[in-house]
């Protein structure tokens, strides 16, 4: 008996649930040296606006134990040049394709939101608002429930695609977040995006990063993604794609037994190129040796 | 091609103060890995997940052996500094674009290197050798005081030291002007300071000038956008003013980035 | 020249600015076989309640990568027991001590506060606010500004001593937060608590703690200590104790560099019970070999 | 006395299905060591903080050589069966009480030990057959299939497996019944579940007993409070219904504590 390892995500079908982290895999083309991405479940692209960015200056990354921190600044070539270069690349896969989109405003959001409706090649939209680069007083729009709601319900309606919210853990209460998220008609949440650090450079006395503050991410987060994909899997409807610091197939099936539909493999990709490959074996391995017939038995079981 | 590779350590050994040669026994790496490439070495230790990018030093097409020279700059080359004979440890590579060999023909080329920036001129410094179409290749190596790697140079080497303890007291360009060396190309490797003050003087005198830089990476593939540095024009995989060391780089032609 | 580590906090001073993160350490007597207390900048205690806490199920901790979860759930003996044992052993020592102080409620934490006014043996009092197990409709003190001033000028009229006031990272905007303790008459800061966290045993599809979530602590959480220690100091005027993953000289220096008055080490005393006498001493060779006559130039200079 | 230390290992061996005997050159541990105490086992690998409780299966006063066998059960001791002679490892110990083998005196002894529980039973073993002031004494040995260290205890021992591929088909207690072996004191270590039958056996028939038990420990040495089980009385230490098993324990007597 071959277990099932498919999974429906807002009536698109995975033919398993391992999925990458937007921007830890940019539209798979460099890691298709590696892996063959006809096995994932879906690529996820790294963030698009409708104009090209050019991103934070350097350095924008540094290691921390057991994970980095990040402040890329979300550089990206533009809607234009993604759709006919990344979006093309990909039509040649047997997986599905979910584009993230970020903006400075809610009117950049939905002019890249509407761009891509007209996008038969993306299959889900993935919407950033934990990014910390957004106008609105500095207050990311990720952070407070009534903006949340706000900018969910105008990307839905600009949509043709399912929409996912992907949300900031660097919140009191994540269940307030994501209920905001499914009341503006979210058909699914990602969680989480990175947690908000800083490394100073001692022997230099300065900031590791150009940025300052970047976002936290790897195995290190892996407990507090687990916890709000838990809470929020007690919260809200919709499917959740759980994400932060997955790099076994253990630690996938912690988020997927916690209440994930999906997982995302981010950082680790950068450890080890093929880690989603590994991810996705034992996974079917759990299910074999436990003899459980379909993955979706597993979804948010531990309560 | 770019391969993942548990590569064995054949031999290690300490070459200089904090400084360590390595040899590795590579499957497919070191048969085509071209000077000024890079590749990825990863940590062993859990809690060290992005890869260090180490140059090339030599890479033998037949063998497969793979020489990397590093400078203990940390926990993980520390980490590396205490593998041993038989160690196994995880490659990718090889990395990035290389030197450009072909624009060495039938001229005057000088080959700098600063510290921990020597490494990658020797590959290229063999395989110009071998080539034997330059008219003549130079190598400038610039050291705070320890010198080392200096033998492994097919020819005599130009050499500066900060505290001039040997060779001219002070930077590769102040022993190019002691020794008034002459070249139509430049390649060089080794901290920023130096190549801004190469590009300058390339740029001045109408100097072909590649310079290899460096820039904390996560990916080393392309794929992440971490290390980028700015280009002069827009550049085209990106559609801004940056360029990605890993993949576009890590050899720039002076003129095309800003420093 | 002998560096000066010697710092003022709130008017106590510390011979350096190493103490102890509560918890991680008993009231000392465990750890006085590995290391002389006599060398700390000071002791702070385990948390203390006016009554005896029996503290929660087992098992209470497990690892996570370079963190741990813990649910110990504040068991402690009470005050009395604290008093005559713990503070008793601590008199001979020639360090500071600071008492942290925990509660079920405002009464209870007020209770114990008193008590301790009369106890010249406290240097100090660390109030924690941030325990998951308080009343209020079950969202802890330490998460709402105004729930936090309240508190803390409550504590403020019922004590003799100083008071720190130990945040919770777990909000959306920690210096509100810390700018409500500054308001309400706070004397110092203490961060980070724990961030909340779970892990799934997945071979046995429940929770790792019996608690079902843990705090997580150790220096997978470091970035975010910084960047919180670093936030506040922005924010407020009154000093910081920074902790949050410090194993290292290096990780208490960016935390002094980031404005941290002092620092405590928790987690780290599990790996290496000497690790707060190897962040003294490296503090001391970092001043020297960079030439800095008194470790107060250090505070805050990375802005 | 409690100590840190760097121990030599001087040998490793796989001695059954994932489990690793490794004796250890201790400096004082081994000197102090007591039957039923345990050591904290540290990892290298810098992800991994937290130790590893193992028990003292041997130690030698003389040689301060200390001798640990485990089992792999996660990360950490796949760590340690990596180790090989001449690696170094971070230890503190000796920890907790030990079994208090002066209650043996003139009286007939079972010593039981199931699956990885059965190491510290041979140090106890080895004690009481050196004191010789027992009237007897049975080692009493359950596995789930593959028996291992039995050829290490003194005498002869009753064996049970759960599939009845040794000894007696069944638990120890079944082995205990079928054997008819009768005692005045248990010292037992071993799984929750076998704990909970013996101590309700003992107690059903007025033996005394005592218990090593495990629980998930941060610090080792009594001070972070994760690792207590439920007393039956009011502990003097905690004032409530706990006991640490690092500290008051790792061996209880059975009517100490609830299971
Ligand atoms: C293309 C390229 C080629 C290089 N070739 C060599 C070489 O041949 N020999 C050699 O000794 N060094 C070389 N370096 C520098 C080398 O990568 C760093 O010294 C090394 O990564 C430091 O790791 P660490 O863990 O010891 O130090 P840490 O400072 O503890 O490292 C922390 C993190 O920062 C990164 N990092 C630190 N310094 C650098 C740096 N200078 N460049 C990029 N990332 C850095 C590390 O990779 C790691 O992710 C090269 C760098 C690049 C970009
Ligand atoms: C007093 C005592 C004596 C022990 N003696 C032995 C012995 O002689 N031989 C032997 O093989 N095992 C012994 N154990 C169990 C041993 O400590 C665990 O198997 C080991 O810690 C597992 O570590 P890991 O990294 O391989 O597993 P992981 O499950 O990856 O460990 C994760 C964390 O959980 C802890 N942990 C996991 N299982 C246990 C457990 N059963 N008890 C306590 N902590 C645990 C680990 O220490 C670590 O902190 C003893 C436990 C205790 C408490
Ligand atoms: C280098 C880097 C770039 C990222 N870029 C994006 C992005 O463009 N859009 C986005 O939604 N998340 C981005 N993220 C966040 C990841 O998608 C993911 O949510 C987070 O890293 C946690 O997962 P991980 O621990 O597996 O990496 C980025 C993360 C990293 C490390
Ligand atoms: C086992 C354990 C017990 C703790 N108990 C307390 C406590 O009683 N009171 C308190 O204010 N903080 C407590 N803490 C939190 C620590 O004091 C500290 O804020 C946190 O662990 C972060 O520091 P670290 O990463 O260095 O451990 C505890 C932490 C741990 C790991
Ligand atoms: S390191 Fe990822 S793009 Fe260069
Ligand atoms: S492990 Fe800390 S008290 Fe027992």
């Amino acid at each position: 008996m071959t277990p099932n390892l498919s999974v429906d995500l807002c009536g698109v079908t995975l033919k398993n649930p391992v999925m990458v982290a937007s921007g830890t895999f940019g539209s798979g083309e460099e890691f298709s040296q590696f892996l063959d991405l006809n096995r994932l479940g879906a690529v996820v692209t790294k963030g698009v606006a409708s104009v090209p960015w050019p991103g934070n200056p350097t350095p924008r990354i540094c290691e921390t134990p057991s994970g980095m921190l990040n402040a890329i600044g979300l550089q990206n070539p533009g809607y234009d040049t993604f759709a006919k270069r990344d979006l093309k690349f990909l039509e040649q896969f047997d997986t599905k394709v979910v584009v993230n989109v970020c903006g400075h405003s809610m009117e950049e959001y939905i002019d890249c939101v509407e761009k891509l409706s007209e996008e038969r090649r993306a299959d889900l939209l993935e919407i950033n608002i934990s990014c910390p680069n957004v106008k609105e007083g500095g207050i990311a729009f990720g952070t407070s429930p009534k903006g949340v709601e706000e900018i969910t319900a105008a990307v839905k309606k600009a949509a043709k695609q399912p929409v996912i919210m992907k949300l900031s853990p660097n919140v009191t209460d994540i269940t307030e977040i994501a209920k905001a998220a499914e009341a503006g008609g979210a058909d699914a949440l990602s969680m989480i995006n990175t947690l908000t650090g800083m490394k100073i450079d001692v022997r230099r006395r300065t900031f590791a990063l150009a940025n300052r503050t970047g976002g936290l991410s790897g195995p290190a987060i892996h407990p507090v993604a687990v916890r709000m994909v838990w809470q929020c899997a007690q919260a809200v409807k919709i499917p959740i794609i759980g994400m932060g610091g997955i790099r076994s197939a253990e630690d996938a099936l912690e988020m997927i037994l916690a209440g994930a539909t999906a997982v995302s493999v981010g950082t680790a990709n950068f450890h080890d190129q093929t880690t989603t490959l590994q991810v996705i074996d034992g996974i079917r391995r759990y299910l074999e040796e436990n003899r459980i017939a379909d993955v979706r038995e597993l979804i948010g079981c531990v309560r | 091609m770019k391969y993942r590779e548990q590569a064995e350590v054949l031999r290690i050994a300490q070459i200089g103060k904090d400084i360590f040669s390595m040899y590795l026994q590579t499957e497919q790496i070191a048969k085509e890995a071209l000077p000024g490439q890079f590749v990825s070495v990863y940590c062993r230790d859990g809690s060290r997940l992005l890869p260090r990018p180490i140059s090339v030093c030599q890479a033998d097409e037949d063998t497969a052996i793979l020489r990397l020279v590093f400078r203990i700059a940390g926990a993980g080359t520390l980490e590396l500094s205490r593998l041993v004979s038989g160690d196994r440890v995880d490659l990718v590579g090889p990395l990035g674009n290389g030197f450009p060999a072909e624009r060495a023909e039938d001229r005057r080329v000088l080959l700098i290197g600063g510290g921990i920036g020597i490494p990658p001129m020797i590959q290229l410094d063999h395989m110009l050798d071998e080539l034997g179409t330059a008219s003549g290749v130079t190598a400038v190596l610039g050291y705070r005081d320890e010198v080392f790697l200096q033998d492994d140079f097919s020819g005599a080497c130009a050499i500066a030291t900060e505290d001039g303890s040997a060779g001219t007291k002070g930077t590769v360009l102040d022993a190019i002007r002691e020794q008034d060396l002459k070249a139509d190309v430049i390649y060089a490797c080794g901290p920023i300071p130096m190549l801004r003050a190469l590009k300058a003087y390339a740029e001045e005198n109408g100097i072909e000038c590649w310079l290899s830089m460096e820039e904390k990476m996560a990916c080393g593939i392309g794929a992440c956008l971490s290390c980028v540095c700015r280009s002069s024009e827009v550049d085209e995989h990106s559609q801004v003013h940056n360029k990605r060391v890993c993949t576009e780089g890590p050899v720039f032609r002076s003129t095309q980035i800003e420093l």
